[in-house]
Formats: C-alpha cells, structure tokens, sequence
C-alpha cells in the first residue's frame, strides 16, 4: 500500500509552515472496546506536534463493566483544540461514533452543521435498539446530520490488515485483534482531516509495539488506510479553513499531553527529590480521589510513598503523623469525606504542622454525582471547620497548573509550617492539555531557614515568616510536647487564657497575611481600563478566556482574572475589583467566591454559576458578559 | 551523646495533674523508670496520645511528645514511623478513646503489625469527659450516661488486640509496680506492634474495680501471673492451675496425674487461640492473667511497605518531567 | 436562736410590695467543698420568688478533681439579676470569696467600690500560699477592697450548729458535715442585704432533706444564722438603693430557674409524647455536649431515649436510623466532633429525614478551650458541606428560649424531613436564668398531614410545604428504596443527569424559602426610626439588650434584633438592614454572622467581635454603640 | 395481609447493574428465594446499606431499603431497630467498606448484639472503587493501590466478628446456591446480631480467588461442610477430618482409634474459641470450613436498652415542666 495522493493539507510533504486550524472541538465516543481513550491520546500527541495546544477531557461510564453497547457503557472523549496562545472553543464540530449508544448520549451536542464521522458497522440493529434508536440515525428519512460520513471502520481494518473479509480463511490476526485496531483507522481519518502529519503516531506505535511485530504492522496498516481512504475516497465534504499561525514560539520545546492529576504527582515527587524529605500520600479512594491514588501508588519511589487507609480520619492522621516526623504528609479527598479530615486540619493549624490536601470536587451532595464536574467544596474548604483554623487554600486553574500549583503549595505547607487545601475539580485533574515541559533549572528549591536543626530558639518561637523552626523528634536537645491545644505565643505551654487564645488567634491571621505576601497578587490581563471584569478561579479557565475573545469581537472591552489562591486572598483583590465598573464572577457552584468576595469587599458585580454539573459552555459566558455589559447600573 | 539513666531525667517541666489517688501516678512512674533504666535515648523515644487522662502523660514526659486528636494518635504514629522507621513509637490510649474513636485505627495497625508500643490504659471508664461507661465498663456499672447500669457486653483488650493480629500483648496493674516494670521493658524491646494492657483504677468514677486483683490481701487467688514455658499455677502454695482442654480453659488442682497437670505457658505460640483464651478469663470463676500473653516475630509495617517500590533511591535520582508520551513541538 | 430585729427591708415582716433592687451581679466563688452551685442555686430560688428575673453562668474547674485551695479548683458562680423586664447589669458589684483561690482569679472583676464578702476562715497562710498571695488581700496594706467584709463563716457556722466550738466535745455534728453548711451560712446573708425573703430556701431545704432530720436542723441553723448575723453585726456599710418596681405582672406564675440543657431536654420530651414517635438522643460526649448527654441519661422515658455512641459519626448515623424509622433522631455533638457528622447532614439532606443537631460551641480550633465561651461553629453550620446541602441553623437566645427553640426546631425537621441544626454556646447552654413556666396548653401540636400513611403520593412526591410524605418502614403496600443518590424530582429514582441534579438543587433551595416562611419574620424592638441598629444572635441577648439600654442614655436612639434563625434568614432580614442607617452586628468569633450578612444583603455596617473566649461586657457594648453612632459615615 | 411466596415478589422495578459475571447474581437470587420461601413479609424487611458493588443490592429488592453513607449502615440499622424494634433488619456489607469505613461500627455492633443480619460479601477486594485492596485481601494480590503486590496480613471476617462477640456468624460462598439459602434462612430465624460471610467472585478485579472452594473439580477436598453435632469430616469418603487439641486445631485420618477421632461441631458452645479457630483455617494446610460457625442466644441490644428507664409510659403520660424547682413569684 503506498501513499500516492495527499490533499494539500497533508503536513508530510513539506509545507510545515502551513497554517494551522482555528480552535475546534472535536469528541469521539464509542463503546468500551472501541479503545477511545487510546485514539484521543494518539490525537493529542500528533496534534501537539504540529504545534496546537489541546484540551482533552475524559468520560468514563458509571458502570465498571457495562453490558457491550448500552448506554451505560459508554466512553468519551472530548478534545479542544487551538493554536498555542489563542482560546478554545468548546462547540464540537466534529463528532467520531464508533456506536450508536455514544451517538446517542452526545448528538446533542453537535452543531448543526458540524460533522458525524460514523462506524457504520456497528450500527445493526441489535446496536441500535440497546441505544434505544427505533430508525438508523445516520441515513435515511431520520439521519440526525446533514454531514454524516458512515464509514464501515471495521471491514476497511479488516481488509487492510488481513487483506480479506473478516472471518476468511487466510486471515493473518484474529478478528478480535483486528477489532483492536479500529480505532487507528479512525485516528487516520481524523489526523487527514486535520492535515497533521503522521509521523509522531508512527513513531509511538512503533515504541509501543516494538515486542510484537505483527500487533505494530497491523496498527501501522490500520492507521495508515485511514488516512488513505479519507483521501481516496474523498470522504471529506470540505476541509477546515485554515488561519494564518500567529504564534509558534513554542516550536523545538518539548512537550507532553499531561492529565492533572499527572501532573500533580510529578510535583509530589520533586518535593521528595529536592527536599530529600519523605512524602508520603496517604488516602482512602473515594471519587474521584481514586485517580491519584492509583496514579501514585504506581509511582512511588524516590522518597514518595503511597498508603491506601482505611477511613478518611485515619488517611489525614497518617499525614500528620509524616509530617511530624519532618516530612511532607499529604492526603487526598473527595466531597463528603472531607469534613471527616477537618478535625486533622485544625490540629495541624494549632500544632503548626505542615499538611496538604488533595481535594477532588463532585457535584452534589451526600453521595451524590461522582463523574460529574463542580466547584462544590469551596464554601467546606473555607469555613468548614470549628473555631477560627485558617486553612490555605489554593485551586490551579489548568490541568498543566496542577504542577506548579502543587510545588507551590508544598513550599507554603512546608515554609509556613500549615496546612494547605488544593481544591481540584475533574476540568484540572482528569482533564489533559498540552504541557511545554519547564526546564528543569527553572524549578523551585526547597531550602529554608526554619529547617535548621541546629537553631537555638525554641518549637514554637517564630521567624520574621511568622513560621516556628521545623524541628523533628530525633534531635538531640530538642525534645519537647506539641499538640492540639490552645497554648501560650511562642512558646508550647498549654494555657487556656483568654488573653492567649486572643493572641494566637492573631498570630494565625496574622501569618495568613504572610502567606498572602509570599504567594503575590493577582495577575489581570486584557483591556486596560476595561468596562468589564471576569472573575473565576479552578479549570474553567480556558472556557472562560475563551469566552472573553468571543465577547471582545462584540466591542466589549474586558479584563479577565483566574484566582489561584481563594485564601489568602491576593492583596490586591480589593484593588482589581474596584478597578472596573463591572465585575462578572463565574463558577461551577452557588456562587461561593462571588460570596466570599462580597463578605469582603464593596463592588459591583454578578455571580454566574452553573449548577447542573457540567462545564460551562463558551457561548453562554459570552452572552452572559455581554447582557450585563449592556445593562444599566 | 548524652544519656539519662535517672528516672527523673525523664520527667519534663510540666506539673502532673491527675487526681489525689489517681493509678497514673503510679504508672508514669514506672515508665520513667523504665526509659531509665534500659536506658534509651530521650530523643529517640516519642509519645503520642490524643484526649483523656491518661493522654495527658507525654505532657509529663521529657521525650519527644505529640498530643493530638482523640483517635488520631494511633494513625499519626503509623505515620511517623513511615517518617522516621528508626525512632521508638509510644502510644498512650484510654479504654474511653482506644475501643471508643480510635477502635478502627487501633485493630487495623494490630493486624498490619505496626511497629508501636501501646499502653492502654484501662479504668473500665472515660474519665476526663466525667465518667461515661467504655467498651471495657462492665455490665452494671453506673455511670453518668447509664444511671441505671451500664448493659452493654464489654470486650478484653488483650484478647482483641490478639484477635486483630497483635504480635507483642501483655497485661499489667498499676499498682505492681515491679511487674509493670518488666512488662514496659518487654514492650520496648519488642520489635513490631506491642500491645500493654495496665489495669489502672480511677479514683473518682469506678474506684476499686480491679481490687480483686490489685489490692486484696487474697489476690494471689485471684490471679495468675503468667511466665513463659513455665506451668499456668495460681494462689497459695500454688494448689491451682489451669489447663487448655479442646478449645477452652479447665481449672485443675495440679497433683501427679497427667490429666490434671497444669498447661505450659507458651507465650511464642504460632496460634493466638491460646493466648486469647487466657485474656479472656474472669474472676470469680476463673483466674485473671497478667504477664505477657503473646510475644512473637512478624515483619513489621513499615519494613514491609518500604520493600515494595518505595525505597529511596541511593543515586542522585532526576525526576522525569517528560514521561514515555512527550513530543518535541515541530 | 429567735428572730427579733430585722433590717427594714426584709420582706419577711410585711413590706411584700417593697421596691426590688436594681440590676446587679454578684459572683460567688470558692473550693469545691464550698458548695458554690448549691448557694447559686439557692439565691437564685429565693430572688426569683422576689420578682427578679435571674442569669446565672457557673465555672467549673478543668480539673476533675484538682487539690484544694488552688486556682486550678475553683468553682464559680455568677449571677446577674434584674427586676421583670429591665435589662442586667454585668458589673460585679459583690464577690463572695469562700476562699483565697476563689478571690484570686476573680479580684479583677469586682468593681471598685464593690463589696468583697469573704471567708476569713479560709485566709490561712497554706491557703493564701496555695492561691499565689503573698499577703493577705483582706486587711492590712495589701487590702484589696476597701469595701471588705470579713466574716470567719467556718466557726459561725459551727456555733450556730453545735454552739460549741469546732473539735470540741458534744460537737452534735463532725466537723465535716458543718463545714458544707457554711454556705448556707453565706447565703443567709446574701438575702439579708438584698431583702429576699428567706422563706423559699426554708422550704427548699425541708423537702430536700426531710428524710435527714438532723442536716435539716443544722442547714436551717446555719442559714438563719447568717442572715441574723448580718443584722445584728451591722456588717454590711449599707444597703442598695431601691428603686420602684415597675412591672410584676408575672406575679403568681410559676416559674423556675432552668438552665438552656435543662430546657432542651424537656422540649425534647415533649416532642416524644407530643407525636408519639421515638425521640432518641445518640452522641459521645465531647465537652461541652457532655452535660446535655448526662442529663439526658437521666431523663429517659416516655418514649424518649439516649444512647452513648462510639464516635460521632456513629452518633449521627444512629440518628438517622431513628429517623429513618419513623422517629426523631437527634445528636449532640461540639467542635471538633462536629464536622465528623457533616456526611450524615448531607445524606438527610438528600435522603429528606428529619435529623436534629445540637452543636455546642466550643472557643478556640482543635482540642481548643472547651471550657469558653465562643460562637465559633457558625461558619461550619452553614458551610460545612460537599456540594449545596442545605442545614437550618437556629440558635437560642437565651437558657430558657432552649425550649421553645428545640420545639420548633424539632417541628421543622418533622414537617420538613429536613436536617436541623441548633447552635448553642455556653451562654444559653450552661447557663441558668429564671423561666416562666408556659402554661401546658400553649405547647405545639405535633400533627403535619404527611405523616398520614395512606397518602397515595410516592414517597418523594412533595406536598404545599416541599415536604414529602413521611412513609416508614413497616407500612405495608410502600415499600421503597431511599438513600443519597442524587435523583429524579419527586421520585425515588436515581439519576445522575444534569438536568435532575439542577432540579433537585432547586428543589432544595426552593424548600429553605418555605423554611423562613415557616420560621416567621425577625422581630425588631426599641425606637422607630432608630439611628441604629444592634444585631446579635446566640446568647450574647441579655448583654446586648442591656448595651443598648445603657447606650440610649447617652441620647442615641437605639433599635434592637437578635437572630434566632440564621438559616435560612428571616425574610424581611434585607428590609430591617435597610431600615437602619448603621448597623453594628455583635458576636463572639471572627464575625461570621457580619459576613453572611455582607455577602447577601448592601447595608452600612460594622463587625463588633469579641474572640478570647469571654462573653461580651455590657459597658464594651455600649461604647462601641456610642463611637459608631458619633462616626461619620 | 398480602403475602409474597415467590422470588420475583422480591424484585424491585430497577434494573440489575452488576458486570456480567459478578457473583453478586447468584448471592441476589437466593436473598429473594430465601425471602419468599421463609415466607417473610415485604413490609417488615429493612435491607440497608453504603457504597460498593454488593450494596447496590438494596436497590433490586421490593422491601423497604436505604443505602446511606459509606461505612453507615450498621449504626443506622442499630437506630432504626431501636426505633422499630420489629422489623427485621438487613445490612449488605462489601468487605472494603465492612473493614474499611465501617470497621469500628461493625464490631461494635458485634459486642453489642444489635439484632440485624449482616450479609458481609466478600470478594477480597473494594470493587466499584475500581479494585484497591481491601482487609480481606491475601497478601501478594495485585491491586490498582498496590501494584506490587499487597503485603498486609487480612482479616478473617468471621473470626474477628467472633472475637467481637457475635451470636450468630457463618459463611457460605456465591456459587453454593442450595448451601448459600439455608445459611440465609438461618440468619433470619436468628435473634440478635448474624454475621453471614458470602465468598463472592469479583469477576473484573480478583477473579477466582475462591477456586479451589467453589468451582474447582477437587472442592471436596478443600472444604468443610460444618454441621452442628455432626464429626468435622471431608474429603472423598470423608477420609479426612480435623480435632481440638489444646488451644489449636490438628488434621486427623478418622479410624477406629480414639485418638484419631474429628471433632464434634457444636455451633451452641458458650465459648467462642472453637468457632474461631474453624473460622481461621486455610488451604492448603487446612480445609476451609463452610456453614454455622457459631449460633447462641443472648440478650439484644434494644432488649437490654429498653429494660431500663427507656420503657414508654403506658398511661397518657404528662410533661413535667415544673420540675422539682419550681417557685410561684411572690
Ligand atoms: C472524638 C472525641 N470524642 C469525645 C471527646 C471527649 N473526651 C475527651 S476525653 C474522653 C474520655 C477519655 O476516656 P479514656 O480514653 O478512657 O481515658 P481516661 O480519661 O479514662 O484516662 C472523651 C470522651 C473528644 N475530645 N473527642
Ligand atoms: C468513606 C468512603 N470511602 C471511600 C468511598 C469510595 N468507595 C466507594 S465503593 C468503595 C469500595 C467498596 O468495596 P467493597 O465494600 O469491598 O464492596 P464491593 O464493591 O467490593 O462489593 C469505595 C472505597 C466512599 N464512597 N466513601
Ligand atoms: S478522673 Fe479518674 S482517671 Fe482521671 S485523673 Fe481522676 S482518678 Fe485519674
Ligand atoms: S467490579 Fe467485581 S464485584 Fe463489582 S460488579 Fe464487577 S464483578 Fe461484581
Ligand atoms: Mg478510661
Ligand atoms: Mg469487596
């Protein structure tokens, strides 16, 4: 089989400085066995070397092992794509079926003249009635798109691997591993489509297979037709319109797809690495707190370790018992387990003892919507505890930022010796996006002061940081009591006097002061003088942004700030918002900062929240920014 | 390096409070005693506790000491000795607290063998919350919270800890002060999860529970004292004995036939039944056993966790920002 | 020993319309032998049947049982009492000093010119040590109070009992036994200076020792002794001022002295007979929730129960098995142990069961200082949450309003299947004041249509009030499946679709606004028009009230409102802050309450805290009302 | 009165959601055959339960049914009996959330006779959190939270619940359908706390680790049918059986000699020891025992609760909210 023809899009025959597509959204679901989560990986690594920067957020069904073909079996993929430094868009203008149970639960949100690239081979009728479809969707007097390309996936595989019909005499891979292989075919389709070059997939599979000649010349095969046949056959309608590439400073660095929850691990083990500190998570696995759990439990090493334990309490209370011990104690929580950690919280804010906590948002209450995305425990995170313990709290705002957040959040714990919350929701943790890999200079150390041993004050007598020295049972000549009760300033006397309860009260605000100090303002960008502030904080960053161009085009001028750090404020919180005549906060809950913010401050604002559980969509915010633009006030 | 051989050496700046009469005394005593006498290092020894009378000893301690959440302190120390696997591990529980919020964390660090020493203080009673009945509090007994006497069945520390899979579990009584001596030496010399029962009498709310065993001037008649490989004999001249028949406990007055001659204490026993059988036994109809009931060898928590993946690296180890699946942009 | 000459102001002879004191506090303090509750207790009998209406706070020492004489013993009473209807002065203006350690820790309290009443038995040197002085505070140079009554009460007392001399041969009482009547012997003259009959406490001590024939003779000889002592010795310098009575209209009610426990545990009997359901109390007892636990052990019967549980969570997971089978689960619970429950509100929230919280409020964060007084757990009970699940906060604001409050707590989890909090704090828990006993028929009926059986609704199908009907198990031809799933509106199915969730988000939002309906407006007293307003809640009411009444004085015209629902909030809350041009909103945490104000409602106001752990001081009050009134703003 | 006499009168309108080949099937099936057959009445029983893969059981039976907290059922259940002392009252109990969340209520309720059946399925693994280990899964298991291999020393669920005071406990295995609905009828007739374990095959992550009990050709000589009163024997001609001896168990070849003879099963005996040890035994030194472990009666927790003040006053009572007090003002 040889590559003759290529569209003129095709990246392999040397137009590498071709423009690239606008933002797109693309979404590709099918049924367990359609191997989705392998196709969007693949996607994002050929799509990432041609320079866009991507977005991928995961589906999983509810069901561990669903019946073939139902809808409660279903997995999803949902890709945004967009040059590097320009926002996203979220509406799907190109949707990949491998069944009619995925068509069915995401045809809803194609638009209208978006396309559906279908396997029409596993679209019989048996398929179709476990999706409850009564007609074939995708021709015929009830085809759902005008834009529907069927393609029979699975005999073009099979011809292109076995050279035959599936099930012939003669065929060189069993059906179920040519079955395995569809999904390449696909992914061919898709990178033509797109005019990204292949030669990243090629490279992985041939890594990948390398043990097994005959899996890697099937996937090669495979693949390869996919790319072929759109051009062949002509399968395509149209291409996208391509727009001139503005920016590809990025170009020679290295990059990786990273998940969230990827990332956050690899901060995890730098601060083992660069503290030479244990770190130790220890956690029970509540979703969707059971992602990183896994993760780290296959990543230990190096100073890092994994404990499963048995309760939420004893999970924070190994933690603490780590960090007592002179290392970084960590856990990971999830929606209703995270009061059972507050009491821990607490003790680590009056023992003055280091603590991070993971915190994975569901939507709802009690045991409520496990997949499903919110911003849902900020009001917890704040408040949720007994008498005044401050907690830190901090949220990243991109699946990337879980990197650089978490280190920052370990430095804070560690310098300020006090307990820090991230609050991650699934657009930050499961979701993946491009990351541009930092330099491994450019890292952040991990040497303080208070960590000497040697230091001749006392366990509690504090630094100009407001931080008491870090000194660990083992050292000599420092053996001395802490714990959870209410003691005397600087000192680790017990005292139950009001004018000491008074005064550590102060001093705990006080150092929150710090905090804010060490972790700097609030960076702004967009219009200078604008009408109009957008104001959100956790992983709707992209959306939001996004959302912010669109409106611009509207002659709306916009300012746009992501908060990372919802306690301690940035000082210059009350400073921004009374910079602009219109604030918009926008996030995934009641309203729970545009709370905080107005408990605090004076200012004219509107809280945009969505509470069904679910992302928000960038039209909306759009409309939602324009409508209270226009309005009087 | 300096060492502290003196009892007083151990005792740190805070004024004790317990109340006038209060068993506590009597065992911090012999816990500076002990710390003293083996001697170990002040700076290697850490206290851990949460909220009760009881817990109030690390207060009292010169050592490392750690007063934490009631419950917590049992999941802290596994974590500590995660932290630092060199250091001894203390822990201090109140029946109230170590059957009450830290039953789970207790049973689950027995079963994984953690590497501690626990010393559960029993007074049959929550005695810092004022006197409410424990999961040790024997039926009948008045408290605030059960005026009308308490009803519920209690549990055998011993037993249970042996039950969960504790590897070291001995018994002890505030007031025999040189038998709780030895018992805490053993405790400290145990490597693995070391479970110390003290039968302690509180003063205020169930005074005088254990006086069968602790003060009465026919105790020896009540009580075995348990000594390895040595035959299970009690009261005056040693005229009684117990024996294992099947699976319970038979009383015996030893004479020369076989059929009546006492069981062997075999305190290395593979099983625990027999050891359970023994931490279960109760006055009036049978002898209670103090001494240590179970001591044997299993490895321990933290030796097993770090033989997996999680050993440190020896060589100056780089992290791997890239992973398999990075790709330079083109 | 007859009674020939009496003071003019004993009512004993005569004079029973004679003018009542004005208000004062007075404080009694001693070793725990100095029966200190018991005289509180008394006084408080004797000057209730006079016409004052009386707020006792006791202190108990955090020791169990610490040695004598030291500070770490002490116990304490103090008692604030007024005429019906005025407001109580929090300036102490007697101390009764049974002992030196007892006048230690509370010499800085006694105003100036202020009476010390001590025993001068007690001021031997181990004593005087033992408390920390040097010299004796009672006489000499190192006096403190130039208004110090002396009065060796020990030996008065045994001479009135034995009329011999203590130790001495044909003593007809031990040593011991005299010794716990000296406070009686204080009490005698306690009444005489404030002209409180003395009958009521004669009675008293008849029925309680009537079966002690002997006791009862010497309490009565020590008590009538003290009294006739006080006369005759011409101790005191002067008597207070009387001033008019203005109103007795409660003159011939029955009324008692009741602690805020006391009147929780007895609406708590109520509901049980009430409705004829189980009413069972599951808690540990962590301080301060130990005291309500004590006592209801004590109390059980008539269908209302307690049961010790092992941990929180277990505690408020036995609740809600009480409520899911019909009954009224309740728990106590305070500070730490409070967020440990937070799962539990959640899933009555989603599973719609009543479920009744008593939170006790502790001062400080972790083990803290149990033995303060803080509204500390506020930002808790509204926040402490995963995801938006709704809790109705009330807080009594007074000992006594502990029974109406838990009644109506009560009938809105049982008419709502909603979980409910009360928040108590020391004041109102612990404390004691003199109640009018309601007359039996203005209790409230316990009968709500939806706990009919033979509804035809679903078991989630929502009547007028947002309220399902209440089907337990056991109810033949219902059976269904509940739990804390998210669901369908109105139905038992689990759903995890957007749409419902947003729903059923709603739904439960929707339900909070028939709460505040339900729950009534927020009553506002003082002038019309007033310049500003005082907000409290909890209680902080008797100090606050009395602030106002001072601060008026100086001229301001002063309106009054204290929250005794904070969620939801009453609906005219917005009205009412907008009504006033300032607003000053008092409370003892960082200023919870002030924020949830802020953050939904614009008013002009100020945050008035106190957080060391003490209540409020009246004259403290006043000033800050007085400076923020002068403001410019 | 409706009676329900077939299993589907059991089946509730949802749709059953295991994987396909869940053990959790089979375990269903009888629950609803046992139901129907006992007869039992519809209204009166009261599944309730937390979070995991078996206890989504609850949602597929037509009783009343409540599926809470993780780690809350057994102390809801104990609120609920105290409520309505005459329902029967089910828990449906993974092991992961058994030993795991629920640990400290579960034993609890063990010592304190709560009269609830308590059906602890154990697959050795936590399975709708996607396959963590759990304190039931053997050392060496590879899990999603221990990639290289578990290490930590399980539990034997029917030993500890033993050990905790249980009254009645047993264990029967999913595939054992005919043994599986007896031990559940038996479960049901019991008054006061019945522990049930029910091997139960995680099809997805730990599959067959109950072989050699369940499927294997050579079963019989791996297990033992425990009957009350019957010799412990198995094996092809029962050639094999097992004794007491002293405080352990030891394999004997039944002959004609006195010595040889197995041991009697007697599931009544006061002491819990015997039915412990049977509790422990494992392949492949020992048969693993199926059945009635131990049955013996005591007072129930709402029995004993209620004997005190609890009582409900017969007569109309009246509150008192004088109290002793009280005082006209004058
Ligand atoms: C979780 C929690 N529950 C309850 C309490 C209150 N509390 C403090 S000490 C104590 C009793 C301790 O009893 P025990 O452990 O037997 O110790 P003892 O005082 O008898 O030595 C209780 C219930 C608490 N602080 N935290
Ligand atoms: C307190 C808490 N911890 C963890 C979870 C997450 N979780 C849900 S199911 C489950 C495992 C259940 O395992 P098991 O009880 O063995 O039941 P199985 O699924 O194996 O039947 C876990 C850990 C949770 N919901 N709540
Ligand atoms: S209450 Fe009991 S245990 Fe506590 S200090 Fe007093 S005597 Fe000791
Ligand atoms: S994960 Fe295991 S236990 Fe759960 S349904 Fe699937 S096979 Fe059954
Ligand atoms: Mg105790
Ligand atoms: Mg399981």
């Amino acid at each position: 089989m040889e590559e003759k023809t290529v569209n003129p899009g095709n990246p392999d025959l040397g137009a590498p400085s071709l423009p690239l597509a606008p933002a797109h959204a693309i979404r590709m679901t099918g049924d367990a066995h359609d191997g989705i989560a392998m196709l969007s990986h693949l996607f994002a690594l050929a799509a990432g070397s041609r320079g866009y920067h991507l977005y991928s957020v995961p589906e999983y069904p509810a069901e561990i092992r669903a019946h073939a073909n139902t809808l409660a079996g279903v997995h999803t993929s949902s890709l945004a794509f967009a040059p590097y430094q320009e926002p996203i868009d979220d509406r799907t203008s190109f949707l990949l079926a491998m069944n009619p149970a995925g068509l069915k639960l995401h045809e809803s949100c194609l638009e209208k003249d978006g396309i559906l690239l279908a396997n029409s081979d596993s679209f019989g009728a048996e398929e179709l009635a476990c999706a409850g479809y009564l007609e074939n969707p995708l021709a015929g007097k009830n085809q759902l798109f005008h834009r529907t390309i069927s393609v029979p996936m699975a005999q073009l595989t099979n011809h292109a691997i076995n050279l035959t019909r599936a099930g012939e005499k003669g065929a060189l891979l069993s059906y179920r591993e040519v079955d395995r292989c569809r999904n390449l075919f696909a992914l061919g389709m898709l990178l033509w489509y797109y005019s990204i070059p292949i030669d990243p997939v090629l490279r992985w599979l041939k890594q990948k297979f390398s043990v097994n000649p005959s899996i890697l010349d099937a996937s090669q095969k495979a693949f390869k037709a996919g790319f072929i046949y759109s051009e062949t056959a002509n399968v395509f309608p149209q291409v996208p319109a391509y727009h001139p590439l503005e920016s590809l400073s990025k170009k020679g660095r290295i990059c990786r797809m990273i998940s969230g929850n990827d990332a956050s691990l690899l901060a995890l083990k730098h601060v083992a690495l660069k503290t030479n500190r244990p770190v130790l998570l220890a956690s029970t696995s509540r979703p969707p707190s059971h992602e990183i759990c896994s993760l780290a439990a296959k990543n230990t090493g190096d100073g890092f370790s994994f404990i499963l334990a048995d309760d939420e309490h004893a999970a924070a209370s190994i933690a603490i018992g780590v960090s007592y011990g002179g290392g970084l104690g960590c856990t990971a929580v999830s929606g209703v387990g995270f009061p059972h950690q507050s009491e821990v919280v607490s003790l680590a804010s009056a023992a003055e003892l280091p603590l991070l906590l993971l915190e994975y948002q569901r939507a709802g209450i009690s045991t409520g919507l496990p997949q499903r995305v919110a911003q849902s425990d900020l009001g917890m995170a704040l408040m949720g505890r007994n008498g005044e313990a401050p907690l830190v709290v901090l949220a990243p705002d991109s699946p990337s930022d879980c990197f650089a957040l978490t280190l920052l959040a370990a430095k804070v714990a560690m310098r300020f010796l006090a307990p820090v919350c991230i609050l991650h929701d699934l657009l930050n943790s499961r979701a993946s996006e491009s990351w541009l890999i930092p330099e491994p200079e450019s890292l952040p150390d991990f040497e303080f002061p208070h960590f000497a041993s040697d230091s001749s004050s006392g366990p509690y007598e504090c630094d100009d940081h407001l931080a008491r020295p870090w000194i660990t049972p083992g050292t000599p000549g420092k053996e001395h009591r802490l714990g959870g009760n209410e003691r005397k300033l600087n000192s680790p006397q017990v005292s139950f006097l009001p004018q000491d309860h008074l005064a550590m009260n102060r001093h705990r605000a006080a150092r929150m002061q710090r905090i804010a100090e060490f972790l700097g303002p609030l960076p702004v960008s967009g219009d200078n003088g604008a009408e109009i502030l957008v104001l959100g904080w956790g992983g709707t960053k992209n959306v939001l942004e996004a959302a912010c161009a669109m409106a611009k085009k509207s002659g709306i001028s916009i300012a746009f700030a992501h908060l990372r750090f919802l306690n301690p404020l940035p000082k210059n919180m009350e400073m921004i918002l009374n910079s602009y005549p219109k604030v918009i906060v926008a996030e995934l809950n009641s309203g729970r900062l545009f709370a905080l913010l107005k408990e605090k401050f004076e200012f004219n604002g509107i809280s945009f929240t969505r509470q069904d559980g679910l992302n928000f969509v960038i039209s909306q915010v759009e409309q939602a920014i324009i409508q209270f633009a226009r309005r009087e006030s | 390096m300096i060492t502290h051989n003196q009892p007083t050496d151990f005792a740190s700046e805070q004024e004790v409070r317990w109340c006038p009469g209060c068993g506590d005394y009597a065992i911090l005593a012999q816990v500076k005693k002990m710390l003293s006498d083996m001697p170990l290092l002040r700076e290697e020894q850490v206290f851990l506790s949460g909220i009760g009378c009881a817990s109030r000893m690390p207060n009292y301690l010169s050592t490392y000491g750690f007063r934490g959440l009631h419950g917590g302190a049992v999941s802290a120390a596994m974590g500590l000795k995660l932290a630092q696997p060199n250091l001894t591990v203390w822990i201090v529980l109140g029946d109230g607290e170590g059957f009450g919020a830290a039953t789970q964390h207790l049973l689950h660090a027995c079963r994984r063998n953690v590497d501690v020493k626990v010393l559960f203080i029993n007074n049959e009673i929550r005695g810092l919350s004022r006197g409410q009945e424990s999961a040790t509090t024997r039926p009948g007994t008045l408290t605030a919270t059960c005026p009308e006497g308490s009803s519920d069945n209690p549990w055998h520390p011993c037993a249970l800890a042996l039950a969960a899979g504790a590897t070291f579990v001995a018994r002890s009584l505030d007031v025999d002060v040189d038998h709780l001596g030895t018992i805490l030496q053993r405790a400290s010399a145990h490597k693995g999860f070391a479970f110390v029962e003290i039968l302690q009498n509180c003063k205020v709310y169930n005074d005088l529970v254990f006086d069968n065993l602790a003060t009465q001037h026919d105790r020896p008649e009540h009580l075995i004292y348990l000594e390895h490989g040595k035959p299970m004999v009690y009261g005056a001249q040693n005229r009684q004995g117990i024996k294992f028949e099947n699976a319970s406990v038979a009383l015996v007055q030893p004479n020369h036939a076989a059929s009546t001659a006492p069981s062997i204490h075999d305190e290395a026993s593979e099983s625990s039944f027999a050891a359970q059988m023994l931490a279960t036994l109760e006055n009036p109809d049978f002898p209670e056993c103090i001494g240590v009931f179970r001591a044997v060898t299993r490895i321990c928590h933290h030796e097993s966790f770090y033989r997996g993946a999680n050993t440190p690296n020896p060589e100056t180890p780089k992290l791997d920002l890239e992973g398999p699946d990075s790709f330079p942009v083109e």
